[in-house]
């Protein structure tokens, strides 16, 4: 199998999407002779043409207000925001077209569309190009909600996410963008939107998490059953909404304990909503607090400072101890 | 005709797109063109011959019945709602003329994006009166379009629906077929942000979409004084490139001659127009609105003497196509039609509460489900079916 | 006491604050001489002029992002938005201005704004009138977010509101403009922002909520006392974000069990942030899973089903028996 | 001057706002008007005297050196992130006249709010060079404006600084002083909405402020030609009654000229200007970008000929003010002057991870303070102070 950064296997969905429907089209800025700032439409506007791969006006609100109509009229946009901090100029269309025109045809109309953007921190970046605010789309009704960590959940995800009848956001770990290689098979593969993933299996203790945080977790884990004996049970969430949770509380049922991982900030967070269904669905079997590491609640740091805002595997390390030292 | 066209016409893809071409820098000024003003037949019945679409007897005869259907639809409407059998809604009494003029030319492969206040167009579209009234009375089957219209949902985020719009237009330029949409909205409108993008990307992408700004004068209480500072709206489509007109909103033939030009334009591939109709909101803002706070008698009153329907029949009579007991048979016709849709409409308004999770998404998550199984364990508990 | 309605209460603060202090304007649609769609402004354009209380173009983006700029100024400006659905429109001013230009001038300028907005369903209003998206506010830090619940509270707090030195978010639950009336006193009354009140102690189970909704919580907690003798302890949140974390653990720390109502969508609401606190701040007490009977993870029914979709008394009653029955 | 004046004067509170006023519809086409291409010193040395805004010699040579020493800031901010000491930054190389033009006639009293690429602005306007140092290289400290510079911190979101720019103007306006405010973009930033809804709020409240777009021919890789579908952005500003202007940004004295009667206006109470600055981005759009992947040198390289510094050095020369050796002093001083800023700026770069929490409220609620203690223990845990 070649091996693959998760930018060149997200181009490879979006060729396989691309040349196996022609419905699908790109839209963005820059995404076409440039493609992309991340390089992640690279050759596909070459390929599929200006009109398959759209360089559009800089306004975000436009670009995905003009993609809606695109997925009324029976297109599949899949739409690239630069940055996922400039979202938010769109969020009006997000939350009044793309999560609801569904609903409020009650089905006539399609609404087949996907909003890439890279999320989080960890580049170097100046404000507004970390922003990891993925809880704002999980509280939408309407929305699904993806997060890959790798180089190949994050093909198969978006080729999901492409097929998919429903609208997606899909939230990329920029982090992780170029930060190593795996394994990508040649033939297409998917891997179905609302599972999350038990990447190893344990019986002390539950850690989840997604996205770019999978990589301290990782590597959290390593150390934790090597150093200190702690049998994690890992999770990558994969899908943030729906959530799955019959997965989370299957685990927790079995190891009483939890540490809850994320970037995006502590208040109404994912952490907040795993626990809350972890509360309701596995309540008689918890031993300590589940225990949140995550964003605080301030704007993401000028980056002289992000590494200190970030948890690391060292800070994973301490809390599933401190949880694990609950009695 | 008299729509301007912009000076630079070469389609956005004929080249290679550049950057700043010229380095040295084109010192003449620029000439912003002119907007014509245009209106077919005026208050006292004068026709311009030049101007006019020409449509034949029968055709005239339609638009006539069209217009006083809506405003037969409108009143009734305000009655069932002043007596509880109507949720708030946007009267169109005045508007007639846009209502119909703006949606005449479509065909049925066209698409239409309504505003609330659109309700004439919607039924000249073919939206069964039946399903309006279910709309307005809070039920969700009232919004989906018809089979067979090619229609959105009506908007109520001021704005929210022309990006949208727009982006059906971009689908069918890329469909390469020659059909087109219209979308409406008001005068407050302009003012957001969304629909300025709007016409970006529509000229940018010379997409064939119309968009139809009805300047009714106010935007609930605020009057257009105090919305934007200028004489006119039509100027904002000449900024992004649009091929831009001000027509008489309450002159029917004026409506069909501007939007048969700008279908016949978005049709042959020459890209996007704004249609400004000046016209007057007659009526309240919507049934929850009070307009004597805010505005003067003497400010509406005038405008009585504009009605488009009446102008309209005293051109018809004019033309021998219509008497004065012919138009009195028209009206009570539609209120007849109308009341039927009224029975109609009390047969099937039901409310479903079983039915609310049931198409936010295609496939049902299986998490909402439980959502889902809970809600109707309390349904059940109520004894609500 | 005279007795006033919620619109009548806020009117009063709004004219009390403009009164007192030059530097306070009010800002939104129609809300000059038309006195604002609810009347809240009522009377005080006539009273303080045009350019003091601006009728403003139909443009929420162009209102907020107006007051961010007069709050760099110097002045104080009150913006309505007409209802809180629309503020989407300004998501982009609120997240990346609003909220964060003390924090990116590191407190050079001030910030001092409230957005005050009808937040809220059981009117009959059409879609997008009766949205509940607190979440979204609470999740941005930076922001202030209070909701009251009555004519009294709504006075005192946004009189604070308007004090604060910090961006405030004041939703106003519309379906209680108007619902009924209350004593407020003559002499100006504020209420701390950021903290909670316990309305009644009780000793079996701590019932949360805020907004409209302590409305149905109050008729519920006297029907458990009276007919089901469950000794409520009930708690009105009045400011969501800061959160109270210490007064709710306290209670829930005496009762062991907890139920929490809000009208609001169920994933990352409120409800799962106060259940995160109280597993952190008081995990060993809890006697059961808390429940969260809150709204549904699907768009605000239409009118004719809304009142299907709001928790009412005996929904609230239906909970807390089921919390007291676990075991 | 021939900034075009807006035909409808009358400041929008001087009667009683209404809706449609006139009940009859103006059936005048509506002119638009021209708007005028401003420059003062053509390549070749030539002056428009009836333009020159008539700087005398010690101004003229202080206008130089403020280009010369943007340029000098610049080509060091590149020469330190290539080597790892700064972040990725946006240079303003070729734009230096737009830089120093548009804020040549601001007071300390007047605000200005820049975009990414305005630092030779925010040298002018006295923001000290380690402070953008600072900034650029991801310190929280560079981020605020000086005490005594009216200044907002640099813009990141395209166009979301520009409304609460017309807010400050909004502020002055009511207290009436004659103060004005300054804001900065890109030809991109007017494909936002959100800058469409500013230059009206702008101009319905009349406020004191200059939008200056310095149309530099490509936003990142995307070209004009795909960003809008005109030949000018001036009309933008027409469309929504703005006074508005085309200067060539790489002539200073054009800019200075365009900028003196904007700031004019707007002190005398006549509210709101739009100046398009027609230049081009000579170099990279950020550290980051590659533009030999999307643009042909044949485009650029023609550009390299209306270098503002160079041709304003060849008037200075005409006029005697300035040698070849004076020029290459005046370049030489300004980079030694950069260098001491970086002295400065190395002194002082530390970052203060402790401090992360302190600003973001006035008064830091309590459930933060939590949250910084947890933030402290982790960092004490990991040795950072
Ligand atoms: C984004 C948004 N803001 C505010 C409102 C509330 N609102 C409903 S209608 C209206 C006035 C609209 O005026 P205009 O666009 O002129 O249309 P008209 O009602 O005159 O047909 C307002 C402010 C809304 N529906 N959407
Ligand atoms: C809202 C938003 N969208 C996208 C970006 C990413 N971005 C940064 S600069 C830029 C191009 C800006 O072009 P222009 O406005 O012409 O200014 P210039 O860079 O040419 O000075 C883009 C798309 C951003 N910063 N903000
Ligand atoms: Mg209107
Ligand atoms: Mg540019």
């Amino acid at each position: 199998m070649p091996q693959k950064t998760m930018v060149e296997a997200l181009n490879l969905a979006l060729d396989e999407a691309m040349s196996a429907d022609e419905s699908v089209l790109i839209m963005g800025q820059d995404v076409g002779v440039n493609g992309g700032v991340f390089r992640v439409t690279k050759g596909l506007h070459e390929q599929y043409g200006r009109d398959r791969v759209m360089d559009t006006p800089l306004a975000e609100c436009g670009i995905i207000g003009t993609a809606v109509g695109m997925a009324v009229y029976g297109l599949k946009p899949v739409v690239e925001i630069q940055f996922s901090g400039f979202t938010m100029q769109a969020f009006d269309q997000i939350e009044q077209n793309m999560a609801r025109l569904h609903n409020r045809t009650m089905g006539r109309f399609p609404m087949r569309m996907v909003l890439r953007t890279p999320y989080g921190g960890g580049i170097r970046a100046v404000e507004h190009h970390s922003e990891s605010r993925e809880t704002y789309w999980a509280h939408t009704p309407g929305l699904k909600v993806v997060i890959p960590s790798g180089p190949r959940n994050a093909r198969a995800l978006l080729a999901a996410a492409i097929d998919d009848p429903d609208p997606v956001i899909f939230y990329e770990p920029k982090a992780v963008y170029r930060a190593f290689r795996e394994d990508v098979p040649e033939e297409r593969e998917t891997l179905p939107i609302g599972t999350s993933q038990v990447v190893r299996e344990g019986k002390d203790l539950t850690l989840i998490s997604y996205g770019a945080m999978m990589r301290p977790a990782r590597e959290a884990m390593e150390d934790l059953i090597d150093e200190h004996g702690i049998d994690i049970e890992l999770i990558d969430l994969l899908t943030i909404s729906p959530m799955d949770g019959e997965t989370l509380c299957k685990s927790v049922a079995k190891t009483g304990r939890c540490v809850i991982v994320h970037e995006g900030h502590r208040t109404c967070g994912i952490a907040s909503e795993i626990i809350a269904r972890i509360n309701e669905g596995a309540f008689e079997y918890l031993e300590a607090p589940i225990k949140r590491l995550t964003g605080y609640d301030i704007p993401f740091p000028y980056f002289q400072t992000e590494q200190y805002f970030l948890p690391d595997a060292d800070d994973i390390i301490e809390s599933v101890r401190e949880t694990m030292a609950w009695e | 005709m008299t729509i301007i066209t912009r000076p630079r016409d070469e389609a956005a893809d004929s080249e290679v797109p550049t950057g700043q071409a010229a380095h040295h820098m084109d010192m003449n000024p620029i000439d912003l063109g002119r907007i014509e003003a245009l209106q077919v037949l005026d208050e006292h019945g004068n026709i311009n011959q030049a101007r006019d679409p020409g449509l034949n007897d029968s055709e005239l005869l339609a638009v006539h019945r069209a217009m006083v259907l809506t405003r037969a639809f409108d009143s009734r409407m305000l009655t069932m709602q002043r007596q509880g059998e109507m949720g708030t809604f946007a009267p169109n009494l005045g508007q007639e003329a846009c209502m119909i003029g703006q949606v005449w030319e479509l065909t049925k492969q066209d698409w239409f994006s309504p505003s609330y206040r659109s309700f004439g167009a919607q039924i000249q579209r073919g939206w069964p009166m039946e399903r309006l009234f279910l709309l307005w009375s809070g039920y969700h089957q009232g919004f989906p379009p018809p089979e067979g219209v090619n229609d959105m949902p009506f908007s109520i985020v001021i704005g929210s629906h022309v990006l949208p719009a727009v982006g059906i237009a971009m689908g069918m330029r890329r469909r390469d077929d020659n059909d087109c949409v219209v979308v409406n909205f008001g005068d407050g409108a302009m003012s957001q942000g969304a629909v300025s993008e709007a016409f970006n990307f529509a000229m940018v992408d010379r997409a064939p979409v119309i968009f139809v700004c009805e300047n009714n004068g106010w935007a609930i209480s605020t009057p257009t004084k105090l919305q934007y500072a200028t004489d006119h709206l039509a100027g904002r489509g000449v900024a992004f490139g649009l091929s831009s007109i001000r027509v008489d909103g309450n002159d029917i033939l004026g409506m069909i001659a501007a939007m048969r030009e700008a279908t016949r334009r978005a049709r042959d591939g020459e890209g996007p127009t704004f249609v400004e109709a000046v016209t007057y909101r007659m009526s309240l803002h919507t049934t929850a609105d009070d307009p004597t706070v805010y505005r003067d008698s003497a400010e509406s009153e005038p405008w009585e003497s504009r009605c488009p329907i009446i102008r309209f029949q005293r051109y018809l009579e004019g033309r021998g196509l219509l008497s004065k007991d012919g138009a009195e048979k028209v009206r009570s016709e539609a209120d007849a039609e109308v009341l039927e849709a009224r029975e109609r409409f009390r047969k099937i308004a039901k409310a479903r509460p079983r039915e609310v999770f049931d198409h936010l998404y295609k496939v049902t998550p299986s998490e909402l489900e439980d959502q889902r199984n809970e809600y109707l364990s309390r349904l059940d508990r109520k004894g609500v079916d």
